[in-house]
């Protein structure tokens, strides 16, 4: 037994890997919704459970695969929500059987896919070898642009495509934002792979050629940047999320868009570490804002429900980006917190919206009135994440909000008029939506689902938890991690 | 102290006395001016007293209110004009309500009444309490500016301090001449004379007291009218003890300087009665909406008053 | 010798930028993909000139992909494509060839200065391929936006990719660059064979209004 | 007294809240939760005076809540127990209330779960003692008050009211939020002792002054931010609609004084000008925009507008003093701001008990469908009338002698160094008296045609009076009311030290004074005691009945009206609410209110009814918050063509990004 543990203490890594790929690769030949349902939920489980042995016993980085403070928050993030997803997409996958959106033979598809997708954002987030770190993440691309086109509909192979062609020139440019590092680093490294492993980059970082770097920044950001979903460079985002299935909208929300922004602070902690190259703070923050304002603005006149949750993500991303190109303790601090708070949030969110366009048979808004009548569980869970995503209190995005907003305005107070403008007009722009969607007498078709409300709740638990109590090691960790990034 | 409860009994029983009295010199001037011989000076006794034997018809949409209004309005009238120094300072309870207390119960008493007026749910009613509100909320800010520039030359808002300090002399100054004038003005607005309103009548339209109190009838109107005749007591007596305090009697006065200062004051309040008399026989009355105009005139030259004091005070 | 090999290294990458340019203003499809074939000749040789001058065998295996992917097997089964969707002389450019021209240069104008500006040590040789690979990358970005044609935007992707491997390439002991020219032949596979199967023509690009009204309903 | 148990208290609330969920359909859930939340309050309300009266030291303690490095602190001084009591005096009566009339809500599973969790959102706000704790518990108060706003969501016109309110609350949070990133500065010094010690700048003073009138004046509804309180006041069931007004907004001001009296530090004579003014524009104005409505629970809403303007006087002139360094009159405006804010949580409750009964009884909440209540609701309309009289500052009821002390205030500014000032002190003191008569001239119209006069509508000629329960609820407060008034001495004295802490400063103690009359300065200045005019006015009003009904006749018959003679039976021929309203409509009329009157008369010999429609309308809508709207609805419009480009396009954009930054670079060092 002990040995057992042991054994998995000294291979964490490993099985954060292998688990979801074996599965993936048991899921593709095997037929049977309900047990390959059962089976996605339970690899999940335990790679959520391998990804909590790293915290036990951390390996030492290997030339390929790494295990630091700031990948493991990411890590088991990833591992968690894409457990209570893959339990949400049991229920959520069941009903589109029923009305015949999806076939069996899809739905193979889909569970591999899914597998295939933790592996990749796994892969990325251990990669302690950039160019690891470019394919895996190109590998999760490839796996959800495949995912998002699986109706088959005129809308979801635009969206698909559209999401294919952006997504392939950020791989692009990442790549060579990518080269471009390791040309900076080989005279100072030496030839061969050394030149590729981000802990010896990091070592070296203060006497690499910083002309090259800062070049490097622009391509990495603008390719990464990309998948995170800043603006001007979301355009994929917003389709991808609302023509999807949604357990997928909820990774890519949840996930996805954090396994890119991991990307982005690794290489900002390489410029951060070199004097000479030029701070990439401001560069992030200002994507940040203008992803804000932007989504903000772009959250009003959204019909498609899906849609506008999309536009919310990027608006948070830009929060998220925004905090951490302040920089500082405190606002990385609040980036770190508002990024899980963020992802734990938006799924919950997505998780509740599948059941309810499930229920009412469509995402447009307007067909969509009164749920807290007609679907009493569904439309108050819907009030309580949007009054959470919204950054009201006692949920956790408000605490996070609370220090980047104070701590910004003592800084620069001009950036933080901005921020809260932008938050404000988010606000505003869901709270519209949200009476709608909640209040007022019900139309339409309201047939019951049966819906997962497990997940659901047990994230919303957690955020509530979050705003109003966090664990001492939790903030200690935290607070070395904002360190980190400096 | 007994002396003092002694000078508050009598004055509150002068006032009462005194009151219809007023009202009969007011108006045997008016008829002696218009060149008719017109009702005894006691006439207003008369009317009260018949009133009061009369039987009360009540409308049968009235509530409660209707008839506890007019006590309630008698009272509050009375205990006000009871705290306006007449012929002596030296009254036993004038410190429980100062000028500004004392403005306030008589709007107490005009709620009151308005409220009488809305009633029976006639049309009547209706105009006479709105119309009179809406006097009362022009009149009451400009009586307030008066206050400031009374209070801030005496430093007190205590009428007694008041007239003590004004009777030991202040000098004479502009802004206590335009509070005069307010003032006036005010009082001829909140007792319902021409040129605001009409107390003859109450078949004109532009009627507003009158048609407030038009559905009550015997004792109840009885009161009203002595209310009403109180309330011209009491700024007639306001205006003598402020802006004429001589003669009044001060406190711990020995007994024939009060008897003095009853005399005078009863000279103060004829030369009042004529002054009202002939200046409502020199006016006509004017259209209601013209009103606010004439209140508004109040208003500015109270609080230019009071400014001029304000800003002069710190120079 | 190393001053051969430099000269050499530059010829033909400057050669490859050349082509991007020319890339910029065809305006028949079929010459386009010709010029593109013969881009990744270039690169082919580029690149084996580079495993001979690094002498790293590995790079030979990028050139043959290059070669074999990028120069025959692509252009072939664009040519097929063209006949089969029947869209031969479409011509859609969305800037003329003037304006698209002087952009061209103006970006590598752009690269060289950014380039020779920020690298001041690097060695000479990878400074100068960098400086080309950045033009390259950056032309066919441009094609790519200039062009309202699917196929010619995969041309433009296509050269930009060149670009890419030029610089991978030119980064000397640069592990991975197999794995990268797989893993993109594979993502050019992808793009091609969604062309083909889902007729992305009007969907990679709609022009017509009443498509885009209806899809805006649908899509708020 | 430590604060300890009245955070039990609070937590105590918040479970009930959830305990709420599950018991809300039963039909005894009602009764007992709203019990339960009342002997919650009750026990809140206790430790609240027992450290009043027992003028202990500052409490405080720190719970690991909250900010982790802060954690979560909470404070019980003067001011807030103070505060806290106003708090659960109104919690306590609204739960008193609620047990009768919350039987009658539709859906009450709507309303029970926020209830207790909005009663202690308030008492945490006044109890926290680090920034964020308190915007924590701030923006709870304002969430739970949305969700009980939204109760009855079906009703036409109420999402709009809670979505206005949601965002203007949420505009106040974060404005509070930047003046205490201001107050805390980079370090994030988020707790109030740091705060304290932290000096800021006369400019930043300035900013953060701002802020907070943003932030708690958009909560406490200071005009122009003051749109959503007549919206979502009305919208909430009674005795929700009685806590927002009469207790939400009195968290305001503790917020408001907490910022600015105590951590802000010394103020500069300016910012008792600006709060003078606004306070003086919020009162009248409000009262004017009361005037006009005939919905009563908005009228009574709007009427809080202008007892905020009342109180934001006192504190205005509390600020100008104490920047002058004249301590005693600053305690005096003080007292007479805090005494004004405990009046207005009396009546203002009262009156929206009373209203919510009429809305019980009758269904109806527009005045012009009422009337002759007073017949079938004798209670009700007997403690109504104690809240009218109260609220129009009649004496001798409390409402009076708030508005005295702040008229007694106001005769001390002469003494003020700034010419600003000396000026707008009596002007300000105009606006109060004016809105004091306005405030009379609106409730003669409020009860008036509610209560008196003749039923206008079958509802109201079948009105019933309202359960025990309401009733109690209403008269505690209406005896409250007429305690306050004529024994004020005792409340100033309570005040003290209050006053004290915050201003080193505190109003002559009071209970010494012969008769318990009061007296700010001294005696011979000014002096009133409300014992005495109220013994006075009665014991007269006794006598001369009893005198004329001893010696005059007692005969009383019934008759129909006279009415001059033409006595009409159509209750329709009344004076409605509108046209009582109509003169002074005409005075301050079309500049202020935007009131457009149209006359629609048909020709002769056309059978119609002519119809004259008044549109009144509030003047910052017009000009502040429809161009907002509009300006962000046509931005989001522009922006929203970048949701429709093609692919190619899209590209062009990163590629634009991409180029522009190399630009960047190009031309960096």
């Amino acid at each position: 037994m002990t040995g057992a543990a042991a054994w998995i203490g000294s291979n964490g890594v490993a099985l954060v890997l292998a688990i979801p790929f074996a599965s993936a690769v048991l899921l593709l030949f095997l037929r049977g919704y309900r047990l390959s349902a059962r089976l996605n939920a339970l690899s999940s489980l335990l790679t959520l459970l391998a990804s909590l042995s790293l915290l036990a016993a951390r390996p030492a980085a290997s030339d390929y695969l790494l295990v630091d403070d700031l990948n493991i928050v990411f890590i088991i993030l990833n591992a968690f929500v894409g457990f209570t997803t893959s339990l949400f997409s049991a229920s959520y996958i069941a009903h589109e059987l029923e009305i015949g959106r999806l076939t069996g033979g899809h739905l193979r598809f889909y569970h591999a896919m899914y597998q295939i997708l933790l592996f990749g954002m796994n892969l990325a987030l251990l990669a302690n070898n950039i160019g690891l770190m470019w394919v895996a993440i190109e590998l999760a691309t490839l796996t959800t642009v495949l995912m998002v086109g699986i109706y088959r509909t005129h809308e979801a192979l635009e969206a698909a495509w559209k999401y294919f062609i952006l997504g392939s020139v950020g791989i692009a440019l990442a790549l060579f934002g990518t080269i471009l590092v390791y040309m900076a680093a080989r005279p100072v490294v030496g030839e061969g792979p050394n030149g590729m492993v981000w802990t010896v980059l990091v070592e070296h970082a203060a006497s690499l050629d910083p002309g090259l770097l800062n070049l490097a920044f622009v391509f990495l950001l603008l390719g990464y940047g990309t998948k995170v979903g800043l603006a001007p460079l979301h355009a994929w985002l917003p389709d991808a999320h609302s023509e999807g299935p949604t357990p997928i909208s909820a990774v890519l929300s949840g996930l996805l868009l954090n396994v890119a922004l991991h990307a982005v602070l690794r290489f900002k902690l390489l410029l951060a570490a070199n004097p000479e190259a030029i701070a990439p703070g401001p560069l992030m923050a200002a994507m940040g804002l203008v992803s804000l304002i932007f989504a903000g603005f772009m959250l009003y006149p959204r019909r498609d429900i899906k849609r506008m949750f999309a536009y919310s993500s990027i608006e948070h991303m830009g929060i998220i980006a925004f905090a951490f190109g302040m920089g500082g303790a405190l606002a990385n601090f609040a980036g770190l917190l508002h990024m899980t708070m963020h992802s734990l949030t938006k799924s919950a969110i997505f998780f509740a919206v599948g059941h309810i366009s499930q229920a009412k048979g469509t995402q447009r808004i307007d067909d969509i009135k009164g749920l807290t009548v007609s679907h009493p569980l569904l439309g108050w869970s819907l009030v309580v994440g949007v009054v959470a995503i919204a950054g009201m209190p006692p949920f956790g995005v408000f605490m996070s909000e609370f220090l980047l907003v104070s701590s910004t305005f003592a800084r620069a107070p001009l950036l933080a008029l901005l921020l809260v403008l932008g938050l404000l007009v988010a606000f505003g722009t869901l709270m519209v939506r949200l009476h709608a969607l909640a209040f007022g007498e019900p139309v339409g078709r309201n047939e019951r689902v049966k819906a997962s409300y497990v997940p659901m709740i047990a994230h919303f638990a957690l955020v509530l938890t979050a705003g109003i109590y966090l664990p001492a090691p939790l903030v200690a960790w935290f607070q070395h991690v904002a360190e980190m990034l400096h | 102290m007994i002396d003092g409860l002694s000078i508050q009994i009598s004055q509150m029983l002068l006032v009462l006395a005194l009151a219809p009295l007023l009202v009969g010199i007011v108006r045997a001037i008016k008829a002696r001016l218009l060149r008719r011989r017109g009702p005894s000076v006691l006439q207003p006794f008369r009317d009260i007293a018949r009133l009061a034997r009369k039987e009360a018809v009540v409308a049968e949409s009235a509530s409660w209110l209707f008839r506890v209004v007019p006590y309630l309005v008698f009272a509050a009238t009375w205990v006000a004009a009871a705290l306006v120094p007449t012929f002596a300072t030296g009254l036993l309870f004038s410190w429980s309500a100062d000028l500004i207390a004392i403005i306030a119960l008589l709007g107490s008493a005009r709620f009151f009444l308005a409220l009488a007026g809305m009633d029976v749910g006639t049309s009547f009613g209706g105009i006479g309490s709105s119309r009179e509100v809406m006097i009362a909320s022009l009149a009451e800010p400009a009586l307030i500016m008066i206050v400031f520039t009374l209070a801030l030359v005496a430093g007190s808002t205590q009428l007694s301090t008041v007239a003590e300090i004004f009777l030991s002399g202040v000098g004479l100054r502009v802004s206590l001449g335009m509070a005069l004038v307010a003032l006036i003005i005010v009082a001829i607005a909140e007792n319902g004379r021409i040129p605001v309103d009409n107390p003859a009548t109450h078949l004109e339209l532009t009627m507003v007291h009158e048609a407030m109190v038009l559905e009550y009838s015997g004792r109840h109107l009885a009161l009203i009218e002595l209310a009403s005749a109180l309330k011209l007591l009491l700024y007639a007596s306001l205006i003598a003890c402020v802006f004429t305090p001589w003669g009044l009697a001060p406190a711990g006065a020995p007994f024939h300087v009060h008897l003095i200062g009853a005399a005078v004051y009863a000279g103060k309040l004829a030369a009042a009665g004529l002054l009202l008399a002939v200046f409502e026989t020199m006016i006509a009355k004017m259209r209601v909406f013209r009103v606010p105009d004439f209140l508004g005139a109040a208003l500015m030259l109270g609080s230019l008053g009071a400014l001029l004091l304000f800003v002069s005070r710190g120079l | 010798m190393e001053r051969l090999a430099f000269d050499v290294a530059h010829l033909l990458a400057g050669s490859i930028v050349l082509l991007s340019l020319m890339l910029l203003y065809q305006d028949r499809l079929y010459t386009l993909i010709n010029v593109f074939a013969m881009q990744a000749v270039v690169l082919a040789l580029s690149v084996s000139w580079q495993a001979w001058v690094q002498d790293a065998p590995h790079l030979y295996l990028t050139a043959a992909i290059a070669l074999a992917v990028k120069a025959i097997v692509i252009p072939v089964a664009l040519h097929r494509m063209i006949r089969i969707l029947g869209i031969h002389r479409e011509i859609e450019t969305a800037l003329n060839t003037g304006p698209t021209m002087l952009a061209g240069l103006g970006l590598v104008a752009l690269s060289m200065a950014v380039i020779l500006r920020v690298t001041s040590d690097a060695d000479i040789l990878a400074r100068e391929d960098l400086a080309f690979a950045l033009s390259v990358v950056l032309l066919g970005l441009l094609t790519m936006v200039t062009r309202r044609n699917a196929v010619s935007q995969v041309v433009g992707f296509m050269s930009l990719e060149n670009g890419l491997i030029l610089a991978a390439t030119g980064a000397k002991g640069m592990p991975f660059v197999v794995e990268i020219s797989v893993a993109f032949s594979v993502l050019v596979a992808f793009i091609v064979i969604g062309i083909f199967l889902f007729r992305i023509r009007e969907r990679f690009d709609t022009v017509d209004l009443e498509a885009l009204d209806e899809v805006r309903e649908s899509r708020r | 007294m430590t604060v300890a148990p009245l955070l039990a208290g609070a937590a105590a609330l918040l479970a009930l809240s959830i305990a709420a969920i599950p018991l809300a359909r039963r039909p005894a859930g009602n009764k007992i939760l709203y019990g339960l939340a009342l002997a919650l309050s009750m026990l809140l309300l206790g430790g609240a005076i027992n450290h009043l009266v027992s003028g202990a030291d500052p409490a405080w303690i720190r719970l690991p809540l909250g900010l982790p490095w802060i954690g979560s602190r909470f404070r019980l001084d003067a001011l807030s127990a103070f505060f806290l009591a106003v708090t659960n005096l109104g919690g306590s009566a609204a739960s008193l209330y609620a047990m009768g009339r919350g039987a009658q809500e539709p859906e009450p599973q709507r309303v029970l779960p926020f209830y207790p969790a909005f009663l202690a959102a308030m008492n945490l706000v006044v109890l926290a003692d680090d920034a964020f704790t308190f915007l924590l518990a701030w923006e709870f108060m304002s969430l739970t008050s949305w969700a009980l706003v939204m109760a009855h969501h079906r009703e036409r016109g109420n999402a709009h009211a809670g979505y206005v309110y949601i965002v203007m609350a949420t505009f106040g949070t974060l404005a509070l939020l930047l003046a205490f990133g201001l107050l805390a500065g980079p370090g994030g010094g988020y707790d109030f002792a740091a705060m304290r010690t932290h000096e800021v700048t006369p400019a930043i003073a300035g900013l953060v002054l701002a802020l907070v009138l943003l932030g708690a004046g958009s909560k406490a509804g200071i005009v122009p931010l003051h749109v959503w309180l007549p919206l979502a006041h009305p919208a909430a069931p009674s005795h929700v609609s009685a806590l927002m007004s009469g207790v939400m907004t009195k968290a305001a001001i503790y917020g408001f004084v907490r910022i600015v009296f105590d951590l802000l530090g010394e103020p500069s004579w300016w910012s008792g000008l600006i709060v003078l003014f606004l306070g003086g524009i919020t009162a009248v104005l409000g009262v004017l925009y009361a005037l006009m409505q005939h919905d009563l629970k908005r009228l009574l809403a709007y009427h809080t507008v202008e007892n905020i303007g009342i109180i934001y006087i006192g504190l205005g002139l509390a600020l100008a003093f104490r920047a002058n360094g004249m301590g005693a009159a600053a305690a005096l405006a003080m007292t007479a701001a805090l005494f004004h804010v405990l009046n207005h949580m009396l009546f203002k409750s009262l009156l929206f008990f009373g209203a919510g009964a009429v809305l019980g009884a009758t269904g109806e909440r527009d005045m012009e469908k009422l009337g002759g209540l007073a017949r079938n609701m004798p209670y009700t309309s007997f403690v109504f009338l104690v809240g009218c009289v109260a609220i129009s500052a009649l004496p001798p009821l409390n409402g009076f002698v708030s508005e005295w002390l702040t008229f007694q205030a106001i005769l001390l500014s002469p003494d003020l160094p700034q010419w600003a000032l000396k000026i707008m002190a009596p002007a300000m003191g105009g606006l109060l008296a004016l809105s004091a008569a306005l405030a009379a001239a609106c409730f003669v119209k409020a009860y008036g045609v509610t209560f008196l006069g003749r039923p206008r509508s079958e509802a109201a000629r079948e009105a019933r009076e309202t359960d025990a329960f309401s009733l109690a609820a209403m008269s505690a407060l209406a005896i409250l009311c007429l305690m306050a008034g004529i024994l004020p001495g005792f409340v100033i004295d309570t005040l003290g030290p209050t006053t004290l802490s915050l201003i080193d400063e505190r109003m002559p103690v009071q209970a010494s004074v012969r008769w318990l009359s009061i007296v700010p300065i001294a005696e011979s200045r000014s002096s009133y005691n409300g014992l005495l005019v109220f013994a006075f006015v009665a014991a007269s009003a006794t006598f001369a009945a009893l005198v004329i009904h001893r010696f005059a006749s007692t005969r009383l018959r019934r008759a129909p009206a006279w009415d001059c003679g033409f006595p009409d039976p159509s209750p329709a021929t009344q004076y409605s609410a509108s046209s009582f309203a109509q003169p002074i409509r005409r005075v301050f009329g079309t500049s202020i209110f935007r009131a457009r009157e149209e006359v629609n008369m048909p020709p002769p010999g056309d059978g119609r009814p002519a119809r004259l429609t008044v549109t009144v309308r509030d003047l910052a809508w017009e000009l502040i918050y429809v161009p907002i709207v509009r300006g962000a609805a046509w931005i989001s419009e522009r922006l929203n063509h970048l949701q429709f480009l093609t692919i190619r396009q899209y590209l062009s954009l990163v590629f634009a990004v991409l180029v522009f930054l190399l630009l960047v670079l190009a031309s960096w060092q």
